[in-house]
């Protein structure tokens, strides 16, 4: 299918679905018409074509109800690993939901004791008949609190290796022994949660690919969060740089030359890294994906988090905006003060792969050094040291 | 060793060591603090009750740690920086939520510069002699606790700002506010600079900011006409300039307590199966954070030995972003739990980034010395 | 995803990639340098005749580099900088004894702008129409080389830095000196900007001094009553913004080399029984390296698909900065053989701290980006 | 003895022997009265007291005949080690010219293949009869080239682990074998050396302490020089920091803000670390020397090469003084141009220890965190990856 078929398809479609009727309805049809997801099998939201062509649709239906941002990770986590490992049951049961918002997902991955090695995960599943028994601690769960399934990956073997002896389930959030609690974070508000699982029970249709299997699973999963991340365009001395310059430019009075030479050198920075993300994502296009991507994440990091300093520093300011313990649904770097984001930006060099994390994988993946000594490569996961 | 030093000031040399009597006196205040005074206890009261008076009472009375910088005739220890600046150390160690740097520091020194107090105990300039005296005896033994009604985000080289104050016609009542002034909610008496004169009110109003420093939150202060006692000329530079070369103390207190923490927590976090304080990376960044702990020990200790302008301004340049780079360290080795509120690193990195602005910004300091360091800038 | 840019530009879309043609020529010029120009054969000639001229005859003849940026109409090659840079990236990590950017770069450019040589051909502002249009032909060839008589360390904000030349009353002959000068000593012709009129001169003194870039020693140039020709109006300040730009990739080179020698290195030396690069320490180092690598790739791109001041000023900033910090810790990394004369390292420090200075330090086009990017200083 | 029967002694020394005579003969013989180092026994140029009282000696002793820089090695390294692991015979043969400077001393620890981790140091020595052979190659030795002997760590066992197979030896200079090439820095001049040794004879009386034990006895050499390093107390903007600030003063035209803030913030680190360096040397002289001397070369190396690196963007001068191809005595930051100050101190955080390997010391020593999984531990050093 080309572009010109695809339009065609999606003003057919359009001419059947009013917009501006019911809004659910509307999704369900989008995504019983294929044109969810188009790189997706058809059946299944899609049409089995090439994933540019998405972008052809997008355009199409812009005027058109849109997908929640809560949705994120079930659009980006769970889908594709759903389509990537679940079986055809657990495909027609999950995908149209997901898509459609009316089942919200989170990820039950990461628990205090499993950070940077996520491998040595401690939440036990043990197999009763047809059914599997969790018992653990899940932590930096965002959407938790509203969300129908979870992406879960468990240990069900701990006397192999730690990589070895992993299973992945859907968990049912619903299901008895899911406690949900806010983690309130530095910044005063709550914007993850800690999931508590006391001997939930989950059918093994539940279990999304092999027994043992999980960590190969949770690759896949964990790929396709890389891929989000550090990506989207920004204008040059835009992004976090746009709020520091408008205080800059506004209060004369505030500067020094100390600050100016600081944020001169931070400007150029930004703009190197702006014109790195330009050039991967045309190296993207042309079909040649470099591994710059891995450097982005580092590098967003750093800047927000020097430029944040920066701007508390020129505003002078011992304030803080709301201290608060309140739910939140995500980052507001635009909206709160100059105090927030310094704190919130904090979290950008330890979410989704610490810098040092992404240091070690940069100089293995893209500089192919050596990895150091591993002294935990064949050690059953229940003698490691801990 | 440190005769070069000793030589270019033409005194006694001085020791940048630490005195026995020094040690003693931090040995009981950490011993009380760590008593009363663990970072979970500071971390449950910050949103309710921040200053814990009760410790403040023990500090101040028991170990008399209020009257450190006043006169014996007063009642004070007649001590120098030097045992104040300890005192500041381990306060600063535990982030302890009490009033001691604005009330025992900035404002008894303000009052003690401002009546010209010498320490045979005259008072040469004092325009109110009994207020001053009877006020003295009160900070001494911590049954009062007083605040300068100065923007803590003030420097020496820019002392009027967040300030807004002017004297009526009488020279006996003031109105106008200030800005971020540190320790005015927990303050019995507030000491007021306006156009060279240092006035005590009792009556203003206070009004508390969500703060950056949760454990030092600061206020806005309202003069509404309010009645003021003329205490004497007051040098308001100087004042600040003595809190900022006592802060770098406090500074490298917050830096150590940063320190320790996380040489413990990475010794004790395992990921894959090894202490995370065994890899190189994270090895060779704490050597370089000690070092510049190590130094911001020479500078604090540097600050109180010399007192001079070029001594504050360095140990505030040096300690200020050391205590900010450790901090945001101790976060990041730490990894997701050091971005939880249950963790006390957090209320280590919101001092030290307040304290970065208190007194002025390390960038201020440097500033300052170009002109004191003789490195001038472009014409 | 360029789009951002272009639309500010209101052109069509710029390319921060490499094009076909460019591969090409980058693999021409690669095989060559790898085959002559190794860093032995740079370290053993350094001494006694630093600059290659076979090599430099063999590049511009046939593969035709010299006259990249000349018009065809002038028997060269009429690309764009955007080719330009790719020779330069290929120099750089060759650290080339050879006078490309000196002369097909910065001199051949003077001339251009000065005749006002448009894409057609045409010189509507040339004064000595044959001279220009006789020596354009000599340089798309290889045939002549020439060198600006600017200071290399002067830059597109003090164009007039180390220069003081003046024409004499008939406007046919020039007195003083320029030092500084990159490339003279190879120079059949040099292009003298006096007074915003380029000349062009045969008969100088040229004095080369011991030089910190052995690969690109400079020297003073003396004009003692010299016979000049004048070819037009000239505004160095923006020939140097243009070599500028393309200095960029030169320093990209520079810094690929350092980045890979380095890295075979650390995979290669054992000590402790792993290779050095296997310490985390060092791991970590590298990738922070790698991605300023990674991002000086995009400025040198950004500065040529550009060429706005901006975009030179950022390119320059980044690219000076990156390309001496990874030479130095080229050395670092490479322990004691890094020190010796005999490991050619030190070629590239030398070329990258030369670099740094020449047409403007970083912290010269940070200062530029004050205005042009508007983030005011102090007022 | 306390310090006025030293005073007295040396005073009765300076009234039989006249300082404004024959130079080697008076040094002669303040060795034999012992007032050369007086922590050393009777007999061997001390008198067995306190370390001290050296400093009284010095005193009394100041505009007598000093000895010369050459002697470093000797005096510093060589002698507390012959000290403390030779043999009475080795004690009275090689301690008084070596403290007169009659003959002079170099060290062949490093190679080319032994650097940070000079412990699979290659060189070999094989006994044969009274005598060893010894093959390999040295390297950074300063002085080699007018020296009588040498203090050499050779490899005379292969097959047990590395730490375990080393011998100890002093080297005689003038042996057939030894061949002393000037060794060309990235500065144009040559302040060490390569010495090659092949087929080189030593008398076993040569022998430093026991057959494989010459890894201990490396460590009191080594011991030695640390001690040596990072220490001479400086002015506030003394040091390197002077030339700079010198031309920095003189020239307001060079003057920008970028400078100027970079100079400033290097003024106060300088501050910072001289304060630290007296602040360490007045624990030592209470008697409670701390773990702070590690740091002091790491801050110093730092410290010189960023100031002279500023330096030469400072001068904006491209020019270089001198790259002659000739042999210098030591380090001259001071008689030299900015280029040679900016090259030179790209050394200062590789000789004596590089950075790296001070950071280990710190963290692991000082810090007390844990080793990194060691590989090397028991394996002969004959199979050792290299």
């Amino acid at each position: 299918m080309d572009e010109a078929q695809l339009k065609e398809r999606t003003a057919a479609f359009l001419d059947r679905n009013d917009p501006s009727g019911d809004r659910l309805d509307f999704l369900r049809a989008r995504f019983d018409a294929g044109l969810a997801w188009v790189w997706f099998p058809e059946g299944l939201g899609g049409l089995g074509v090439s994933r540019e062509l998405q972008q052809v649709v997008e355009r199409e239906l812009a005027h058109t109800p849109q997908l929640s941002s809560v949705q994120g990770i079930g659009l980006g986590m769970a889908a594709p690993t759903i389509l990537a490992f679940g079986t055809d049951e657990q495909k027609r049961r999950f995908l149209r939901p997901l898509w459609t918002g009316e089942e919200i997902w989170c990820q039950l991955f990461s628990e205090p004791g499993a950070g940077s090695d996520l491998a040595t995960l401690a939440t036990r599943a043990v197999r009763d008949g047809d059914e599997w028994v969790v018992d653990g601690q899940k932590v930096w769960t965002s959407g938790a609190h509203h969300s129908r399934w979870a992406i879960l990956v468990t240990r069900t073997d701990p006397d192999v290796p730690k990589h070895r002896g992993m299973t992945y389930f859907v968990c049912d959030m619903h299901a008895p022994g899911v406690e949900v609690r806010p983690l309130r974070q530095i910044t005063g508000e709550a914007e993850f949660n800690e999931v508590f699982l006391t001997g939930v029970r989950l059918s093994d249709d539940l279990r999304l690919g092999e027994v043992g299997d999980g960590w190969r699973v949770a690759q896949t999963t964990l790929m396709n969060e890389r891929v989000a991340i550090g990506g989207a365009p920004v204008r040059r001395g835009g992004g976090m740089f746009g709020s520091v310059l408008e205080t800059w430019r506004d209060h004369p009075e505030l500067r020094t030359h100390d600050l100016h030479q600081r944020l001169l050198s931070l400007w150029v920075e930004a703009e190197v890294t702006r014109l790195s993300g330009a050039r991967l994502r045309e190296q993207l296009v042309a079909g040649q994906p470099g591994p710059e991507g891995s450097g982005m994440k580092l590098s967003f990091a750093r800047l927000n988090q020097a430029l944040s300093g920066l701007d508390v520093e020129l505003r002078r300011d011992l304030g803080y905006d709301d201290w608060t313990f309140r739910r939140s649904e995500g980052v507001d770097f635009y909206g709160r003060g100059a105090g927030y984001r310094y704190l919130r930006a904090k979290g950008n060099s330890i979410e989704g792969g610490t810098s040092e994390i992404l240091r070690n994988i940069i100089s293995e993946r893209v500089l192919g050094l050596p990895s150091e000594p591993r002294v935990d490569k064949n050690v059953p996961w229940k003698d490691l040291p801990r | 060793m440190t005769a070069g030093v000793a030589e270019e000031k033409g005194e006694r040399p001085m020791t940048l060591l630490y005195s026995e009597v020094e040690e003693e006196l931090r040995a009981a205040v950490r011993g009380l603090l760590a008593d009363r005074c663990p970072p979970a206890a500071v971390l449950k009261r910050i949103e309710s009750e921040p200053y814990d008076l009760d410790l403040w009472r023990t500090l101040a009375g028991e170990i008399g740690v209020a009257g450190l910088l006043i006169p014996e005739a007063y009642g004070g220890a007649g001590a120098s920086a030097s045992e104040a600046a300890v005192v500041l150390e381990e306060l600063g160690r535990a982030v302890a939520p009490v009033p001691y740097f604005t009330s025992a520091v900035l404002a008894t020194h303000a009052l003690l510069q401002s009546a010209a107090v010498d320490q045979a105990g005259d008072l040469p300039q004092a325009v109110a002699v009994d207020r001053v005296r009877e006020l003295l005896g009160r900070l001494a033994e911590g049954r009062a606790t007083a605040a300068l009604a100065v923007s803590f985000a003030a420097s020496p080289y820019r002392p009027e700002r967040g300030s807004a104050v002017r004297a009526g016609d009488d020279g006996a009542r003031l109105s106008g506010s200030v800005s971020g002034v540190a320790g005015a909610d927990v303050a019995d008496v507030l000491l007021v600079p306006v156009n060279g004169v240092l006035y005590l009110v009792e009556g203003a109003g206070v009004e508390v900011v969500p703060s950056l420093d949760l454990t030092r939150p600061v206020a806005t202060v309202t003069f509404d006409d309010a009645l003021a006692v003329p205490l004497g000329p007051v040098d308001v530079a100087e004042v600040l300039r003595f809190g900022a070369g006592l802060l770098a103390s406090e500074q490298l207190g917050v830096a150590e307590w940063c320190l320790d923490t996380t040489l413990a927590y990475v010794k004790e976090r395992h990921q894959f199966a090894r202490p995370i304080g065994s890899f190189q990376a994270i090895k060779h960044r704490l050597a370089d954070l000690w070092l510049d702990v190590v130094r911001a020990r020479a500078a604090a200790r540097g600050a109180v030995a010399e007192g001079s302008a070029v001594s504050v301004a360095v140990a505030q340049a040096w300690n200020g972003d050391v205590a900010v780079r450790i901090a945001e360290e101790a976060l990041q080795l730490h990894g997701g739990i050091g971005m939880t509120w249950e963790h006390p690193v957090h209320l280590y990195l919101k001092r030290a980034k307040a304290a970065e602005i208190a007194l002025g910004t390390p960038g201020d300091h440097r500033e300052a010395l170009a002109s004191l360091a003789g490195v001038p800038g472009p014409e």
